[in-house]
């Protein structure tokens, strides 16, 4: 059977342990466990990452569950989420110039990724508000340019992750209104794999989650080797093991497996699956022909299955995350 | 009447002295054929009475006054390429000067001026035998029809001095025996003094009023950075040729003439037995 | 005979010419049936239906959001940036060229430093300029004028630079001033190379747009084709490319008739 | 005395041509002092001494994690990937373009085609070309062969089209065939246009370069600049910029001096 | 020993008849100067003798056997301008012919072949007087010492047949008066037959041993395209100029006459009044 893997991922906080697992023999660690050999590849654009695994010049690659579901599994490749490394609280926000509340957007042209986690949030912001897409109008702007962006006069509302969040609110006259925290466990990362490449090679699960669980481990670790990776994986990032340590602060980390397998398998993660296709449905992307959110089926584990049960592209799976947490890998 | 005086010039380009105490009264009405071999620095010396370069040292002067500084329109240039526009047509090209001269701020001519300035063009173009070719780009003529119009378009601003740097080089000798008539003619007509740099002696003896040749007195190769060339030769033409009248060599109807003959016999003789390229 | 002597007829020379065109689409095809065959829904090479499908929804169904033809919005948008970008760069490759081209002052003071302003690559300034521009359509714009002016401008001093002397020495001759020489002579005379540099920045200029307007906007061909990339459209993507690359040649194609049009002494033999 | 007439001693010469870079340094210095005195922290345009750490650290202190000279390597990884990128455009451009140039029926088949492959917004087909290159050097290093090699192909072609006539049918009569005549007439001709037509495309190259290291990479000129444009860490920024303009230009002097070196009949008035 | 027959040739381009219905018998060892207004088709015809375009209508024989379809080393040819190869030296240019002829894959010598084709090739560079400009680029010298040069590298390849036009148009009298001897003298030494096409027809009546004229027989505009030249005049030069023989009017050593002498003086005389051009 096939014994090469390829792992792409990109930089962002949750998935920087791939970067640092990769530069310190982790990956090859657990790959030479089970007798594979997996490439890890970095990529600068997080959309590109994605789009070669749905072409599928890689078998796995980080994303959060909202593009998961948009990307591949629109795009007809049945994918499985190996690991749910962390939830976003904090790390996604809608910011203004000036001060004000969340309501003073209305009416604001707002900078935000279009169709990305940030257009999740600001249509979760409007909606905690009472207000609709209708009354902003938004404004697709790319994610490195951001905090350039948020100091032209131009710019009076941004929705942005991080760094770049912390960058902006750091500026004099950002006011945050509204944070990932307040919506959580909703925008998720994930590690994926294309469904069948795991099938046939559960090895290939098991060496993720054993690298994933190691690297955690050890950067959550209040130790000296935890501060040193730290510091590496904000390097790396482009910042410092401060600045880095702060972008972890606004992330829910699951570093251990079991807190993995009790958000995989509790019935909030169907709420939110929901409440991510009813956005993607608004906005097309799961289909131009799409007829209902229902088209793409979404499978849970304990077999719960949102839409269309013949038709399963999204798998959310604990195995993989149960065995780290039996210490069965 | 234009007389041109070249007192003492020295001519350096940094360290290479190109001309050397030159001097030479030019008479008005005069005709000089200016011959030298190659890189003597007759051009340059074509250049500053242009006013396009200054002597390193002595002066030139213009009816006693000192040369401006720069070229304008009381000496006209041909040159033996790139003497006409070739965005311009024939009518376009000839019309230029007074254009510019009369429009300091568009450059252009108008109505009635226009026209009137269009008639004298015509006349101009007509005189040096390009009547027809008014509305042709210069890259539509033949060299010698570019050398008339190049001539034709000098000559609208009637210069005081006509300067030509080997104005016919380029030229099959058949059309050049042509354009030679045509210079003489026009010489005759106009009160002008010409200056004319050739390697041609035949064309030199043909045109000329006076023949003066430019060449290095010294010509070892460690010699050639120091010395510059001065006047080697100055000869007149006998018998003198003076403008407007006829010599007894120079025919009326000369296009009538055949080429061949026209090699054959040079129209002017001298009285010395030239030696010198 | 040799191979470099061989004469063609004009129909093998057609038929050769489409060669190449019928090939990239044979392959497109056929790779495109390949991978539908493993995945009915990949989406990196749809089948021809599915782009047919795309170009109706995009240029001939109403966007049941906003109600407009989006295909053409965007195509007006990108164009206008493009027309405005290309215009000012052109107008400031004619004034700065020719005053650099023709006077020494002015081309000791500029000339290093245009050269050297055209070695910076414009995208990694992005930041700074959308800090000092704003990010409107100035800031597009600006960054097409930034990435192609300088190119432009050196372009034409040096052809006002290889205008021979003697011309310029003629003009004086015949009373010309400065100013005379650059409306009469000079400008008249580089207005076809203008033409001519403008065509070579249509490619630049379009790669410049395309960045402006996948850093920020909310229309226009590289905003559409970089904001379907996020779901992999490339049944969006592939028609966008080829309506871009398709308007870069009808460009390139018209300012070149025009140039022969509007200076036909330019094209005649001999004359440059 | 009229502008264009005017004449320029060379020490006025230097000093003008150092004014503008002056005055832009000055700028700077001027409108970084006005935002740091509003904002202390401000990050777009940092002071010199800010600009200095930050050089220091990037080129002069070894990355704790790695123990490499980030500036270094960047430097490295990305001059690797413009040489080959370069390298094969150019080898390219030599082989199609003489075989183009010289033979009518490759000329008939290709010449079209390439015209429209460079027409081509090359930005547009990343993601497909990521897909089929992958994402390792291959892919960068195809984008900037994309992005150059047509255009290069183009002048080439040209350049052999432009050989006189006369030239090949000597050649003929000194008995050459199609190949010696390509070895012999054509090839040593063109050599310098190469050169020529590749200092031409540093420009792109490096537009080329920095946008496919955007996209993936782990190091890299473009890369860092991407990496710390979240940060808007202008203090890197900046000096990697000045950095790349300095190797462009570097590169496009070396270029050119090369080509005086190597085919010094080039030079020659006329010649051409 | 090299007899041009040219059979009923015409030349058509698309509608434009360039050539009718020509018949020319050229014997071994002719030089054929060709003469005749601009645009009659004299490149044309020199065109399909050098293989370059083919006959629309007729056939050339080169010694009774059909031209083959190609330029080819039998041939040698000199043109106005841009007969030789710019990135190459004097002695490169000279050694090219020798050195593709012998080397099929690298087209260059190398070791001891090299250097007796070096010393060939400057025994040739010296007898067309270029003897100390070996080491210089073509840029590097002047026209007269360009064609020169691209004489002797057309002979290397000891052509049966010679092609040359305007060969000399483009230089200056005097440069041409020289270049004229030493083409004489090459014709003489060596065995070939020699095409020339020249407006000059003096340089027509000083080297040739027979001038053939082209023309349009009708020149009326509307019949310009329906009609093409042929030969109009056919003239062999008296007394007969025999390759290898002194003529009464060829001097031996024609260096040391002075220019102004051998412009005066046309070495051929004809013996029918000329009216060509
Ligand atoms: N701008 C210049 N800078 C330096 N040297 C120059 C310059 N112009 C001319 N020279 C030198 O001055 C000398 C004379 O040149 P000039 O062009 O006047 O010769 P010429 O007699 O016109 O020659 P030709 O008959 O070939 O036209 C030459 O050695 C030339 O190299
Ligand atoms: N390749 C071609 N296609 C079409 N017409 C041509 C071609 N070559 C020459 N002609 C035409 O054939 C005619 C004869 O041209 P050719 O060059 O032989 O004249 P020529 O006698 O050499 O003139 P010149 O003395 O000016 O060199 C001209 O009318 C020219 O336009
Ligand atoms: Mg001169
Ligand atoms: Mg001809």
């Amino acid at each position: 059977p096939k014994t090469d893997f390829k792992v792409a991922w990109s930089i962002y906080v949750g998935w920087m342990p791939w970067g640092y697992a990769s530069d310190t023999g982790i990956v090859k660690k657990w790959a030479d466990k089970y007798g594979l050999t997996i490439e890890v590849t970095q990529f600068n654009d997080y959309v590109e990452s994605i789009n070669q695994y749905t072409a599928g010049s890689y078998d796995a690659v980080t994303l959060t569950n909202m593009d998961g579901l948009s990307i591949p599994a629109a795009g007809g490749v049945d994918t499985t989420a190996v690991i749910v490394g962390d939830f976003s609280a904090g790390n996604d926000a809608v910011l203004l110039k000036g001060p004000g509340t969340l309501a003073d957007i209305k009416g604001r042209d707002v900078n935000l990724v279009e169709f990305s986690v940030s257009h999740y949030l600001l249509a979760r912001a409007l909606d905690s508000v009472g207000m609709t897409e209708q009354d902003v109008k938004v404004i697709n702007t790319a994610d490195p340019d951001m905090v350039g962006a948020f100091q032209t006069p131009d710019v009076t509302a941004m929705v942005t992750w991080n760094p770049m969040v912390a960058e902006i609110a750091a500026l004099p006259d950002a006011t945050k209104v509204f944070d990932s925290a307040q919506i959580p466990g909703e925008i998720i990362d994930l590690m994926v794999a294309n469904t069948e490449v795991l099938a046939d090679n559960p090895d290939f699960g098991k060496a993720l989650a054993g690298i994933w669980y190691e690297t955690a481990t050890l950067m959550t670790a209040d130790t000296p080797e935890g501060a040193a990776a730290r510091a590496a994986m904000g390097a790396a990032s482009g910042t410092d093991q401060a600045g880095f340590e702060s972008q972890m602060a606004a992330t829910k980390l699951f570093d251990k497996p079991g807190d993995a397998v009790a958000f995989t398998t509790s019935p909030d993660l169907p709420k939110t699956m929901d409440l991510v296709r009813g956005f993607l449905f608004d906005k097309g992307l799961l289909g131009s022909g799409a007829p209902s959110a229902d088209v793409i089926g979404i499978e849970m584990p304990g077999g719960v299955v949102l839409g269309d049960a013949a038709n399963i592209k999204l798998r959310f799976s604990d195995t993989y995350m149960k065995l780290a947490a039996d210490g069965a890998l | 009447m234009t007389a041109l005086s070249i007192e003492n010039v020295w001519k350096e380009y940094g360290d290479q002295i190109v001309l050397e105490n030159l001097t030479l009264e030019i008479a008005p009405r005069s005709f000089v054929a200016l011959v030298g071999p190659s890189g003597c620095g007759k051009t340059t010396l074509l250049r500053m009475l242009l006013g396009q370069e200054q002597p390193t040292r002595g002066r030139i002067l213009l009816d006693g006054t000192p040369l401006p500084p720069e070229p304008g329109p009381d000496r006209g240039v041909v040159y033996q390429r790139y003497s006409v526009f070739p965005h311009l047509t024939v009518l376009g090209n000839v019309m230029l000067g007074p254009e510019l001269q009369a429009n300091r701020l568009t450059g252009r001519s108008f109505g009635a001026a226009r026209r009137a300035l269009a008639d004298q063009a015509r006349e101009m173009i007509a005189a040096v035998g390009l009547a027809g070719a008014e509305a042709k780009y210069p890259a539509q003529l033949s060299g010698g029809m570019q050398q008339r119009l190049a001539l034709a378009q000098a000559l609208m601003m009637k210069p005081r001095v006509l300067l030509l740097d080997e104005p016919f080089g380029a030229l099959d000798p058949g059309i050049r025996t042509e354009i030679h008539h045509l210079m003489k003619r026009l010489w005759n007509e106009l009160p002008m003094t010409v200056v004319m740099v050739t390697h041609d002696l035949r064309e030199a003896f043909t045109l000329g009023t006076r023949i003066v040749a430019l060449d290095r007195t010294r010509s070892r190769p460690e010699e050639l950075l120091r010395y510059g060339a001065t006047v080697t030769k100055d000869i007149a033409i006998w018998p003198p040729r003076v403008a407007g009248r006829a010599t007894l060599y120079d025919t009326e109807h000369p296009q009538a003439q055949d080429d061949l003959t026209a090699f054959a016999s040079p129209a002017g003789t001298t009285r010395q037995t030239p030696s010198l390229i | 005979m040799r191979l470099i002597n061989q004469r063609l007829s004009p129909g093998a020379g057609a038929v050769l010419k489409t060669l190449p065109f019928v090939a990239l689409v044979l392959a497109y095809l056929l790779g495109s049936a390949l991978r539908l065959a493993e995945n009915p829904n990949d989406k990196l090479l749809p089948a021809l239906t599915t782009l047919a499908d795309a170009i109706d929804r995009m240029a001939f169904t109403a966007d049941p959001r906003s109600g407009a033809y989006l295909f053409w919005t965007d195509t007006l948008a990108s164009l206008g940036r493009l027309a405005a970008g290309l215009g000012l760069a052109t107008l400031i490759a004619l004034l700065v060229g020719m005053a650099v081209g023709m006077l020494p002052v002015l081309r000791a003071l500029l000339a290093p430093f245009i050269g050297f302003v055209s070695m910076v690559p414009p995208l990694a300034l992005l930041p700074v300029l959308f800090i000092v521009m704003g990010l409107g359509e100035t800031s597009k714009i600006t960054l097409i004028v930034i990435g192609v002016a300088p190119i432009m401008v050196r372009d034409l001093a040096q052809k006002v630079l290889d205008l021979p002397r003697e011309q310029i020495v003629k003009a004086e001759t015949l009373s010309a001033s400065t100013w005379l020489i650059g409306l009469r002579v000079v400008l008249p005379q580089v207005l076809p190379r203008l033409l001519t540099a403008l065509r070579l920045q249509l490619g630049p200029a379009f790669l410049f747009l395309i960045a402006a307007e996948a850093i920020s906007a909310d229309s226009g061909l590289g905003y559409r084709i970089f904001l379907v990339r996020r779901y992999l459209s490339m049944d969006v993507i592939f028609p966008y490319v080829a309506w871009i690359t398709l308007l870069a040649a009808l460009a390139d194609y018209g300012l070149d008739r025009l140039r022969r049009k509007l200076f036909p002494w330019s094209e005649l033999e001999g004359a440059r």
